[in-house]
């Protein structure tokens, strides 16, 4: 499950007392906002270098529990959270799935029965990450039934389909729909406020280099940090 | 009887068996790690026995396209004097520099549905490559010709071109010479071709998802089903990749002792 | 059917110029050493090699004319092909080899087989119509191969050195059977080979190739007696000068003077057999008009005689007896006297 | 001159031009989506450079490993009567069939700090493999290995033994005829098989991203950057691709002229 | 260095038993056809293939002996092989072909070239020195080998065919030259060939092999004096029969009587040369006591006689002057008179 909402701490850690590089390893969802976070981080601690992993969760969680030397982890989904770290794990943001259609909405999809009807192509991420288990438990509030003509292995792969043309529609998270504007429209559906997923991010325990580790998660727990992922789509937990 | 120059070089044979060392261990890594008291309840969902058939039967349908537009692909490489032949051989190795994915995604944009040639399929046919077992084959065709071609090529390089006059001068059409000397003659190398063919296909992943998607039963093959297994079991993805080891390497190697057996 | 070829063929630095004609049930040797250009006289034949010039033609029919633009591959062609290292289908039985040329020019599997079947039988070899090449010895191969030239009842049979893989126990046995079988064919036929021996046994015409020209054409036997060419004069084992004759005298080019018998005018060629040089250890009174001092060079036995090479002016060869080399004690470097008498020398125009 | 033969049958070039095409056309797809407006953009990021320059470093340190190592392998594989040496043969196989990203898997739970010998490496040596440029090369290597291994031994089954027998009567050891006589005689083929195996190198994705992570400058190939710009503007992932295509093929090209050269 | 050699090999289904002696100095020919196991025997020698059973020593050194467990591999021994096609290092000129097996024994670079220089000028290549083997011709390519091969010193010289794959005019040169090289060699030296010429010409002792086992062996002008089997009879050029002689008579095993002029007893081999032959249309009066009808069965033009193929009681050959073919008329199925006197046979102890 989500980590239980902390008192986000009013202002990020003093500069004073960080050095050095700090690793993140960060879903690849995460990958253009928190470059922009550790660019913002990284003008506010001169001297201290963010070196990114972006990587599936699960891929991510594998390398940390193989020893990777990582300071602070950012997972698309509790689940991989809870194979590096049982606690202190915070939800950062959280994710709304939304429908994905093409440019204009030319089937005129505007609820979640639409996308189950026979001549629509739907496509799902698969049951085993994050966005899959979200859709599932949207259909589930729904009591419906769908057929999507393909399991995507994740949420990039399912937009892809939708902007090729390849799927008549797709569920996915507001964050990618709308970073993608550009050759795909987003249809809100009732649903989806009861299949959010959470965002969980932890400073781990064999961080080589811990307190920078919590700066970063300070950070980006902060307002400021906040403001990049919600301009991105995020909720806020 | 006694060995013949039984001694092999040791500058040899070390790094020889650093080398296979280095195959064979990561293999022992993941049999180690095996969660074989589990094993068994791994093993005996259903979608995993649909997936081992469908890759099964995806590499193999593959390997077999590959054979049938590869082996004269080679053969034009190797023994005609076609213009722009050297570009073509460079295009050939296309596939094999392309990150899987892209290449996935290349063939959406050729045989998708609104794909260059897609396009028409769909509005003329109804018919549409992507998520279906045909467009996996597709996708893994395509990943793995260069394969086939290239090793055929070396074999055609290899064989004596002076046995195809010979069948030239006793009234062989070309085509004919081709069929009953030249395709005979090298044999093993297409033979050697195709399993490095129908190992890659056996393994794709990324041009496979990429364009035919994942669904069980229709488009999750092995690799397919062992990565989303990681995503969330890594246990059972160990299990799943030893399942598709297991089950090739002794595909393999009983097609060689029948091939083998054959010859003798 | 004539074969009547003017092969004018370049292949990078090398050029083939040759005239070939061969009349319907005879044979032609081409004679040469290696890289003469036989093979690739017979390439161009076969349709294997197109030409750069001049024409091919067989029993009338164009097959090959650059300069009309006219070229017939080699699968059109009426022309059967014994390669010199036979180049038989390493993945077909004999009876399949045999069989492979009706096949190509479609004939029924059953009929085929049968016919083939035939035709090994005619060559000595039903036995081994199931053996694969490679279960064959190199004479059961050769015929083979020729039994597969000869199934497609070719107008033209081109033969490469066909006996040059064979031992020579075996060879003089399977030369024998070709001679048998050649006699039987009705079809013109080229034989490539480098062997004397092989010509005369085989061919009713020989045309000697040295360097992609022709140098000598004629009968085998003629050839052999009057050659042209040190290379034919080494091959028929004769002594070979040239020279100017004034009657019976021959001023020799290379220095030296040589008597025969007949009076003569001229540029000529002389030679004479190293069986008919006598050696002394003292310079011989009495008739031979041919005495010189030479230089013993090289001695080899052979199976009956010695072989003496000798330098002196001019240079040349002596077959004598076992007896005469101990009588002689001859050794190399050991000074000699040469005779020769007038009327074994054999002088001809150049 | 009149081309020899010059009529090639129909039933030969037809599916040999299909087998062409099937392998262009993605390509060309890719050729005429790629956003040749802002391409220049695309290119100009000093991240795209870097990851190329990280892209050829580590391929060719790869194949470099894989010549080291693999080339002695193919050697006992081909030359010796080693018990065993059929199942060496097949586990060579393996990597070819093994997911990538299972064998980054793989290569962590033997080289990771917590693997079987890694865990060695990082207590005795304070050295760790993953996550570094090392590893990336490590995990190409593994995966490209079998590509060069079962090219070489082909070209040593090919050539003949008996000029390694020549070299014995003259005095050489194994070793010295090995070095001396027959790697210059399988020289062709080495080469053919170390395209391949850098070729796959260069397009390894999976178990390098798995085992070595996705650093920028470290571990940061082109086709994970590939993969992390999909993730975010698709457009450039088409770009990189092309890229890497193109620096790919230009090598092999110029590699191919200047050792036909090499040999006129 | 002696070579003494009891050799022991199965292959397959295939065995070779030969004991071989050869002193320091002179030469062995191994004679024999094709798949007799001649090049097996090499391959015995230079350590190629280990015995099955038997022992190699040279110089007191052994280097086979299964039985003990001795085996010394080829690289540690003194034996210079010249193969059958040369397997000249295609990827290295000539002088570094030879240089190989000096710098495997470890000498410097600079040194071997200039020992290889210097051989390569022996053999009368100095100008191509710098060549690749596939830019010399057949007889350049066979001298290289035969340098290299020497290069090392060897105790051991071996040659399978050094011959066999030149034209027939080269060859006598080459097979000169050769034979200057071995006389110059102070080892042992083991030479294969299926030449009885060659043999003749370059060895001091000859050993025929047939089907891995030795037929016959002693000095080249005996054996083919004195043919033991139809194979050495057929090289040499003699009619071979087994007999049992009573006096001057002698019953043929196949079949017909001969009579020869010096008295034997029992179990004889009887030969006479083709050459001895006369032919007559009517059964001719007179001296020759062996006279027998008999069947022409074929006619081989040769340089300057005609060999005519004969089966009656017994078959033989017969080599007649042309001008006798055209006086007899002779055509295949035709029956004639054969006549052989008496002094040109010879009779000798199976
Ligand atoms: N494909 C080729 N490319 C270049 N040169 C060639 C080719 N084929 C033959 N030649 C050259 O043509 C010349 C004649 O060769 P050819 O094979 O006809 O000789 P040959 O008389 O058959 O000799 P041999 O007795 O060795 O068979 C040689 O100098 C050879 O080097
Ligand atoms: N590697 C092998 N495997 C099986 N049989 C072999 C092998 N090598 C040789 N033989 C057999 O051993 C016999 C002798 O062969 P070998 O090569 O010694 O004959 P040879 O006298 O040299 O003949 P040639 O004149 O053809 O060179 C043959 O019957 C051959 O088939
Ligand atoms: O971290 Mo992911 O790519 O949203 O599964
Ligand atoms: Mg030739
Ligand atoms: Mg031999």
């Amino acid at each position: 499950g989500c980590g239980a909402p902390e008192q986000p701490p009013s202002s990020p850690a003093a500069a004073g007392s960080v050095t050095g590089a700090v690793t993140v390893f960060a879903a690849a969802s995460l990958t253009e906002t928190f470059t922009q976070i550790g660019k913002d981080f990284e003008a506010g601690h001169p001297g201290v270098r963010v070196r990114f992993n972006f990587g599936g969760s699960s891929a991510l969680a594998q390398q940390i529990s193989q020893g990777a030397p990582a300071d602070v982890f950012a997972s698309a989904s509790p689940a991989n959270m809870k194979q590096v770290a049982d606690t202190g794990a915070v939800t950062f943001v959280r994710n709304k799935p939304q429908i994905a259609v093409g440019k204009g909405n030319p089937l005129k999809i505007a609820t979640l029965a639409d996308v189950t009807k026979p001549e629509v192509k739907l496509a799902l991420c698969a049951q085993q990450v994050p966005c899959g288990a979200a859709a599932t438990k949207a259909f589930e509030v729904a009591k419906l039934t769908p057929k999507p003509v393909t399991l995507e292995q994740d949420v990039k792969a399912t937009l892809t389909k939708v902007k090729l043309g390849e799927v008549d529609a797709a569920l996915v998270y507001r964050t990618d729909v709308s970073a993608a504007a550009d050759d795909i429209d987003g249809v809100d559906f009732p649903e989806a406020i009861q299949a959010v997923n959470d965002y969980p991010i932890v400073t781990l325990t064999n961080a080589p280099n811990a307190a920078g580790g919590k700066a970063f998660v300070d950070y980006v727990l902060s307002e400021k940090g906040r403001q990049v992922l919600t301009t991105a789509g995020f909720d806020a937990p | 009887m006694r060995a013949v120059r039984a001694r092999v070089p040791v500058a040899l044979v070390i790094p020889a068996l650093i080398g296979l060392a280095f195959l064979v261990l990561p293999l022992i890594g993941l049999v180690i790690r095996a969660p074989w008291a589990t094993l068994v309840d791994h093993l005996s969902t259903a979608e995993v026995g649909e997936a081992l058939r469908l890759s099964l039967i995806c590499a193999t349908s593959a390997t077999a396209i590959c054979l049938v537009l590869g082996v004269p692909l080679a053969w034009m490489l190797a023994r005609t004097e076609i213009p722009g032949r050297r570009i073509a051989r460079a295009f050939v190795t296309v596939p094999l520099v392309l990150p899987p994915v892209v290449g996935g995604v290349a063939l959406l944009l050729v045989f998708g549905r609104r794909g260059v040639i897609g396009q028409y399929l769909d509005s003329w046919f109804g018919f549409s490559l992507p998520f279906t077992t045909t467009g996996v084959i597709v996708a893994e065709a395509f990943v793995a010709m260069p394969f086939l071609v290239i090793a055929v090529e070396g074999a055609l390089r290899g064989a004596d071109p002076r046995f195809e006059e010979a069948a030239a001068t006793l009234g062989a059409s070309r085509w004919m010479a081709f069929r009953r000397v030249t395709l005979p003659t090298v044999a093993p190398g297409i033979a050697a071709g195709a399993v490095l063919c129908w190992a890659r296909a056996l393994g794709e992943f990324g041009a496979t998802i990429t364009f035919a998607g994942n669904f069980p039963g229709t488009t999750q093959t092995m690799p397919l089903a062992v990565y989303l297994a990681l995503e969330q079991d890594p246990d059972s993805a160990t299990v799943l990749s030893l399942v598709l080891l297991v089950v090739s390497v002794a595909i393999l190697v009983s097609l060689r002792d029948r091939w083998i057996g054959a010859r003798a | 059917m004539t074969l009547q070829a003017t092969l004018s063929v370049h292949i990078g630095s090398f050029t083939l110029a040759a005239d070939i004609g061969v009349e319907p049930g005879t044979t032609l040797a081409l004679l040469g050493p290696n890289g003469a250009g036989k093979s690739t006289a017979l390439r161009a034949l076969a349709g294997l090699r197109p030409l750069t010039g001049g024409v091919v033609e067989l029993g009338g029919r164009t097959l090959d004319d650059p300069a009309r633009g006219v070229f017939v591959p080699p699968e059109q062609r009426s022309v059967g092909v014994v390669f010199q290292d036979y180049l038989l289908f390493g993945h077909l039985s004999a009876v399949d080899n045999v069989a492979f040329g009706l096949r190509a020019r479609g004939m029924r599997k059953r009929e085929a087989n049968t016919a083939a079947a035939e035709w090994l039988d005619r060559v000595g070899l039903a036995a081994q119509a199931r053996h694969k090449p490679r279960q064959l010895s190199g004479g059961q191969a050769q015929r083979v191969a020729l039994a597969r030239a000869l199934a497609i009842r070719p107008d033209l049979l081109l033969l490469d050195e066909p006996l040059a893989a064979l031992d020579a126990a075996t060879r003089i046995q399977i030369r024998a059977q070709l001679r048998k079988h050649l006699d039987e064919y009705d079809g013109a036929t080229v034989l490539v080979t480098h062997d004397p021996l092989d010509a005369m046994v085989l061919a009713d015409r020989l045309l000697v190739v040295e360097n992609g020209t022709v140098v000598q054409a004629g009968a085998p036997a003629e050839i052999a007696k009057r050659p042209r060419t040190d290379y034919i004069a080494a091959l028929v084992g004769l002594n070979l000068y040239r020279g100017t004759a004034d009657g019976v005298t021959i001023k020799l080019n290379d220095g030296g003077v040589l008597t025969t018998a007949h009076p003569m005018e001229g540029a000529v060629f002389v030679t004479f057999p190293p069986n008919a040089v006598s050696l002394h250890k003292t310079r011989p009174d009495g008739s031979p008009r041919n005495t010189w001092l030479a230089e013993v060079a090289g001695i080899e036995q052979h199976a009956d005689t010695v072989r003496v090479r000798l330098n002196g002016i001019p240079d040349l060869l002596a077959d004598v007896t076992t007896a005469a080399v101990a009588e002689l004690s001859l050794t190399p470097g050991q000074q000699v006297w040469v005779t020769v008498k007038a009327t074994e020398t054999n002088a001809y125009p150049i």
